[in-house]
């Protein structure tokens, strides 16, 4: 067991590696840079500017460095924590990240909840109920639930709890909470703004599971231990829910570890459309405006919360799933 | 067709099941499979009762439907299956049981257990050996949590686990097929049922552990007095198990006598071409006389006696027109036969 | 050209898988699923080789045809036009031209055709491999091979989900039998199908054995069937054989306790023969991690301290009976009794009323 | 010689047809056509596509013309005088207060709708120069069916126009991904050993990257200012390189088992070619599974062109996708107002709905017990 996580985190972090090195590449390779725009930006303040300012600038941000140069300061500082600084704001790239990522991260907890306290009870009734109505429409709502785009969604609880309940939401907190310090006050606001965006992520993940766990229950029932489970005399609503579901829910647990990071950056058009300061939309306008040292970092972490939630899942399944041995 | 209950299966005080004419039809995309029609026989109490038939004859699924285990596209279309848990008492009908019902879940796993094919299977991956025994213990017999592991180990014991506490504490994946088949038979004793159902114990298993397998269930039967019925298509376990013998085909039973008439003085010609077509152990080589054909797809309907088609005495204008009744060849050992060779 | 009546030696025939585990994903140890195992077939003869689950029968089977690459040994078969060609150091050519002589057929019938093809194309397809014939000349070949199993050639267009378990063994017969093969390794051929077909098919080997002059290599778990197919029988134990001997010695007077013990443990088609003999305590261990000496040492009654420490070889103790025991003079070890003849006959109706 | 075992009838009520001459494919289709559902999936998408193919003919105006007078007008009244249809004139009035248009028909003065009329120039499929429309009104005045946007272009030749991209570049996509996934899948599951490794190495790499994120990175690195072509092909190129990988996996899975199959030993013990294995025995297998996977995925691949034109790393204007039009009903005051933006956006809920249910449908006929 620890020798698999060893090779785990071992495998982990030369992905993370690659993973930067490849993500670094990519993102830098749009011609200009933020620089540009920032030049320009000085130019209509202050009409010119000396070329030795700009090529202060450049020394400073390294524009002309070849590749590998940019790479290696980037990487090597970030190993340290520091990430750089943006370009655009001139702040800190690691204090502008932490705190939307924060968010995000217990956004997206909040909507992996839902899915599975909601996807899991559906998903049995509808394979107990298998070829009945209640399990077409069931269905039928799944496939809905799949093909309606999230941000339309979004705008659509938008304008109901607007125009029906008069209740603002969008945004995290309320004006008065935005800068306040966390209390409990704080806490309800907060609440009361996101159950939006948080049922708006869950939406789509929630179909695609529920289905997942019908499918997955439908294969357990045909197995001989269900049947074994039932010859012992035992009440059907035991068999199903200790007997089956415990089997049914492994794929589930396996698909943790990639869902969190996936509900992470699914938010970013509904971050946009709630205007929810989370990672997402900060990791499109860093593309956007070239930040190429903000793209990247957003890139690689959410790539390392992708490995880890793949570990996490993997450890989880061998939690329950006593056949699974990792060595 | 008109239905003549037959000697043997008069409900007499002696069976601890009696099945009269069980029908049980699938209702599935393909078409209307009739796997029962009309099955009738008995299980006297404290004997083993072989019910042998190659595969689709029914004769798993009328181990289910006394379980009242047939899942979802299956239907119950008619029959009794009585069940007298002790001598002095009325026999139930099982099948005004619900399926879910209080009253079926409380004969399940404390008056008849089951035991399945596949050991490696059979056994719930997620959860301890001891765990799933205790269940059964703690569902019929005890609250006493303590008192059901007690029982389980107990029980493990029994059946011949060399290391019953470290077994109980064991998950199935950790144990052989053989192991698992012997946790499967611990669980199904444990609440000492009146009626084991064992359905192909031990065709999944090896001829070594077969062999310590059936001298376990045949040492405990005689130890519990439970009754068996044992569902196999293997002729050499039929007569090294059991004490009667119910020949299956097509959905009907179609010879049932003692073991000893069964293999040597068989009716049928179905089970005598049976007989004819295994090779046994110890005999000369040369040609092994098979049955022609095969059994037909079970979505077609065989008019007539249903073995007509691969029967080598068929009459021709009787056994491809009329169901052959059951005849009683001898009332005293309750053998009887379906066939108008005997009409 | 060889007048030899040799048609096929193996010696030290080997299989090992390896077991990578660790951090690094090394391999960490072998599974010996054949270790060693020398046995010939002569012309015309079948030799049954029969075993417990996962003894390495079926793997031996397929190693000898390299379906999988054997780990080491030679395969010697004589080639009625090449003469006699280790089969494990053919390059393709060679192997191309060997392999028809050699075919296979499967267990599970319902897995062994392939559910997109029709029967007509799967028996044809090694005939358009080895390019032995086309067009109509290959439709005439195929329905030959289709009768010559019992399956009418109306059926070549049929697809195999058509067929019963018992014909689609059939199919896979005519298949095997399409290149007209000297060797046929049968892996278990009847112990999928139901009592009644499995005799029909045993019958069918028998006929064509006679007709083509075939061998097999009969690899099996049930040892009435295997008595009744083979001329001699080798058994298997963890990746080893441990005794080989014309059916008749090995069934009536077995020299291996193992032997032994799997005779006393089938269970005998007849009420009157109830006992119950001392039975095989324990598993058959893991051909990963087999015990020291002889890998039956802990399941035999006779074994004394040698057996622990040294693995006996397989030696011929006369009249081509191999046995690989450190007892085999010594013990005096209980085979099969001859059986009671029944005799059954179904009896027969009044021809008067027979249309 | 041995009997005859198909001799004996098996059946006294025999089948009219010969089941066992139906191939496995056609057995599907008969599958398929159960699920009332998925059937009804296909039907729309064939009614969709066969639009997108007529689009330009049944778009009466180019997709970008501007009318400052239709801007935000209503979807057209239409009507029925003098035995022919009409829609009528719009009075347009300012309110003053909330500085909106407001339009209202001029009910006294009538438009006849006239059919198969002259109008922009387009190619039909790509190729035939024509100026055919199917309808159309007066030069100097608009219809607009479904309502125009906020410059007075004709929602309607939008979403045709649209169309174009939305229902190609995502199945485009995924045709090509899948291509790339199912030769690499063969090659990996295939070969085994180094080959399989090496490509196993590269998509675990490829997927440690979280998708969206590396989608919207590699769109952003696209270079603006391209031809729209150039870049429509651009963006099928990243859909199809983000989606091989999944699938390349599961063609491995499924060609591993294939090939450990009894009847692939057959074909090697008769001496087949690698060749002869893959083309007769992998890839025919592996096919409908194929398929299958390929279906599930076009919905999500049309999902994500719009939301990468929609986020504006897309398509750009002036092309137009329905992504671009969504662009359009992203606010409360669109939708609330100017309900008829959100036809779009039904259009492509439709869509993708009925590609997830016809691909349901697939599934559970080329694997019934799935």
């Amino acid at each position: 067991m620890l020798n698999y996580i060893a090779r785990r985190l071992i495998n982990m972090v030369v992905l993370l590696v690659v993973v930067s090195f490849v993500g670094f590449f990519i993102i830098q390779l749009p011609p200009g840079s933020i620089l540009d725009v920032q030049l320009q930006r000085f130019r209509q303040m202050s009409g010119d500017i000396s070329r030795e300012q700009v090529r202060a600038l450049e020394e400073r941000y390294g524009v002309n460095d070849p590749f590998m140069t940019k790479y290696w300061k980037w990487i090597s500082r970030s190993v340290q924590g520091d990430f750089g600084t943006s370009f655009e704001t001139d702040q800190s790239v690691g204090d502008r990240i932490w705190g939307r990522l924060g968010f995000s991260v217990s956004l997206s907890t909040f909507a992996l909840l839902f899915t599975w306290l909601v996807s899991i009870p559906i998903g049995v009734y509808s394979a107990t109920h298998r070829y009945t109505v209640p399990d077409y429409i069931i269905t039928f709502i799944q496939f809905v639930g799949l093909a309606i785009p999230g941000f339309l969604l979004a705008l659509v609880l938008l304008i109901i709890a607007t125009r029906l309940f008069n209740h603002q939401v969008g945004r995290l907190f309320s004006p008065e909470f935005i800068d306040a310090p966390w209390s409990f006050a704080r806490v309800v606001d907060m609440a009361k703004h996101v159950w939006i965006a948080v049922l708006v992520l869950a939406m789509g993940a929630t179909a695609g599971l529920t289905r997942i766990m019908r499918a997955n229950l439908l294969d357990v029932l045909n197995m001989q231990y269900v049947q074994t489970a039932r010859a012992k005399g035992l009440d059907e609503v035991v068999v199903i829910w200790k007997h089956a579901v415990r089997n049914a829910i492994q794929p589930l647990v396996m698909a943790l570890g990639t869902l969190l990071p996936a509900l992470i950056v699914g938010e970013t058009l509904v971050a946009q459309v709630l205007s929810l300061p989370t990672i997402g939309p900060m990791y499109l306008s860093a593309l956007r405006s070239q930040d190429m040292y903000l793209a990247g970092t957003i890139l690689v972490i959410l790539s390392a919360l992708l490995l880890i939630g793949n570990l996490i899942g993997d450890l989880l399944l061998a939690w329950v799933d006593p056949r699974v041995r990792l060595d | 067709m008109t239905v003549h209950p037959s000697a043997a299966s008069i409900a007499s005080t002696d069976d601890v099941i009696c099945v009269e004419d069980l029908k049980v039809s699938f209702y599935t995309d393909l078409g209307i499979v009739r796997a029962l029609n009309g099955v009738s026989f008995n299980i006297p109490r404290g004997k083993v009762l072989g019910v042998v038939g190659e595969s689709g004859c029914g004769k798993s699924i009328t181990g289910l439907s006394i379980m009242q285990l047939v899942h979802g596209a299956g239907r119950t279309e008619g029959g009794r299956i009585l069940f007298r848990e002790f001598a002095d008492r009325d026999p139930v009908d099982i099948l005004t049981f619900g399926k879910n019902s209080s009253e079926m879940r409380a004969i399940r796993g404390n008056n008849i257990s089951m035991i399945f094919q596949e050991p490696m299977s059979s056994l719930n991956p997620c959860y301890s050996v001891g765990n799933q025994i205790e269940e059964a213990i703690l569902l019929h017999q005890t609250d006493d949590k303590l008192e059901a592991a007690r029982r389980a180990i107990e029980i493990l014991t029994k059946v011949g686990m060399p290391n019953p506490d470290r077994i109980a504490k064991s998950y199935p994946h950790e144990l052989s097929g053989g192991m698992r088949q012997r946790a499967m038979i611990a669980m199904a004793l444990s609440c000492n049922p009146t009626l084991l159902i064992a359905d192909e114990p031990t065709t999944a298993l090896d001829v070594t552990t077969e062999a310590n397998i059936l001298d376990l269930m045949r040492g405990l039967q005689s130890e519990i007095g439970t009754s068996i019925m044992f569902i196999t298509h293997n002729m050499g376990v039929v007569a090294q198990m059991c004490d009667e013998v119910a020949v299956m085909y097509l959905g009907r039973v179609v010879e049932r006598a003692t073991v000893d008439d069964i293999f040597y003085d068989p009716k049928h010609p179905y089970t005598i071409a049976l007989l004819q077509s295994i090779p046994r152990l110890g005999r000369s080589k040369g040609r092994l006389a098979s049955i022609e054909g095969t059994v037909p797809d079970p979505y077609s309907r065989v008019e007539g006696c249903a073995f007509h088609l691969r029967c080598p005495a068929k009459i021709d204008g009787v056994c491809d027109v009329t169901v052959p009744e059951e005849i009683v060849v001898d009332a005293a050992k309750g053998h009887t036969v379906r066939c108008h060779l005997y009409s | 050209m060889t007048t030899d009546d040799m048609l096929l030696e193996v010696r030290g025939l080997k299989k090992h898988f390896p077991i990578r585990s660790g951090l690094l994903r090394r391999v960490t140890g072998t599974v010996k699923a054949v270790d060693g195992i020398n046995f010939h077939i002569k012309k015309g003869e079948t030799l049954g080789l029969v075993g417990e689950s996962g003894c390495g029968k079926s793997t031996a089977g397929r190693a000898l045809l390299r379906l999988h690459e054997p780990t080491a040994g030679e395969v010697i078969f004589n080639d009625p036009e090449l003469g006699k060609v280790d089969v494990t150091k053919a390059d393709r050519d060679l192997l191309l031209k060997l392999r028809p002589n050699m075919q296979i057929i499967f267990q599970d019938p319902f897995t062994s055709l392939n559910p997109r093809l029709t029967v007509g194309q799967i028996v044809g397809e090694p005939l358009e491999i080895q390019k032995r014939a086309s067009g109509t000349e290959l439709k005439d070949r195929v329905a030959e091979l289709l009768k010559e199993v019992g399956i009418r050639p109306e059926n070549m267009s049929r697809y195999p989900h058509a067929f019963s378990g018992g014909q689609r063994q059939r199919i896979g017969i005519a298949r095997a039998l399409a290149l007209n093969p000297k060797l046929i390794v049968c892996d278990e051929p009847v112990s999928a199908l139901d009592v009644s077909i499995q005799a029909q098919v045993l019958n069918l080997l028998d006929e064509l054995q006679e007709k083509y002059g075939l061998s097999y290599l009969f690899v099996g778990h049930d040892l009435s069937v295997i008595e009744h197919i083979s001329d001699r029988v080798a058994v298997m134990y963890v990746g080893y054989i441990v005794e080989m001997a014309r059916t008749d010695k090995l069934y009536f007077s077995p020299k291996h306790p193992y032997t032994e013990a799997l005779l006393n443990a089938i269970p005998k088609a007849d009420p009157r023969l109830r006992h119950r003999p001392e039975r095989l305590q324990g598993d058959v261990p893991s051909p990963a991690n087999p015990p020291s000496g002889c890998y039956f040492h802990p399941r035999c009654k006779y074994a004394k301290d040698i057996c622990k420490a040294e693995r006996p070889p397989l030696v011929d103790i006369g009249d081509e009976h191999f046995v690989a025991c450190h007892f085999a003079q010594e013990l005096s070890l209980t085979g099969v009794q001859p059986l009671n003849e029944i005799k059954l006959e179904i009896p027969a109706h009044k021809k008067s009323t027979k249309a | 010689m041995a009997t005859d075992a198909t001799q004996l009838p098996t059946s006294k009520a025999a089948a009219t047809e010969d089941v066992g001459q139906i191939p496995q494919w056609q057995l599907m289709v008969r599958r398929f056509r159960r699920s009332k559902l998925s059937v009804s999936g296909l039907y729309v998408l064939i009614v969709l596509y066969v639009f997108m193919i007529f689009s330009d003919f049944l778009a009466p105006y180019d997709h970008n013309r501007l009318d400052s007078n239709y801007a935000w007008a209503p979807p057209s009244v239409i009507g029925f005088e003098n035995g022919q249809l009409v829609t009528y004139k719009l009075k347009q009035t300012l309110d003053q207060v909330r500085f909106e248009w407001f339009y209202e028909p001029d009910l006294s003065a009538p438009l006849p709708i006239q059919f198969f009329v002259q109008g922009y120039e387009y190619r039909f499929l790509g190729i035939i120069p024509s100026r055919l429309h199917l309808f159309g009104v007066e030069e100097g005045y608009q219809i607009n069916i479904i309502g125009a946007d906020k410059d007075g272009k004709d929602v309607f030749s939008r979403l045709m126009k649209g169309s174009q991209v939305s229902l190609t570049l995502g199945f485009i996509g995924v045709i090509v991904s899948v291509i790339i996934g199912s030769i690499v899948g063969t090659a990996s599951g295939y070969f085994a050993g180094a080959v399989d490794n090496f490509i196993q190495r590269l998509i675990e790499l490829l997927r440690s990257f979280p998708d969206v994120p590396l989608f919207l990175a590699l769109a952003a690195a696209l270079p603006m200012g391209v031809p729209v072509e150039v870049r429509f092909f651009l963006i099928t190129l990243i859909i199809a390189l983000i989606g091989w990988t999944g699938l390349a996996r599961e063609v491995r899975g499924k060609v591993m088992s294939y090939r450990a199959s009894d009847y692939t030993a057959a074909a090697v013990a008769a001496g087949a070619s690698h060749w002869h294995i893959i083309t007769r025995h992998l890839i025919p297998n592996s096919l409908s599974h194929i398929i299958v996977v390929g279906t599930l995925a076009i919905p999500g691949a049309i999902g994500s062109e719009t939301a990468l034109s929609y986020l504006g790393l897309g398509i750009l204007p002036p092309a137009v996708s329905w992504g671009v039009m969504l662009r359009d009903a992203q606010t409360i005051e669109a939708i609330t107002s100017y309900p008829w933006m959100l036809i779009p956006v039904g259009v492509l809920i439709i869509t993708v709905l009925s590609f997830y249910l016809l691909g349901d449908g697939v599934r559970d006929a080329v694997d019934p017990y799935a």
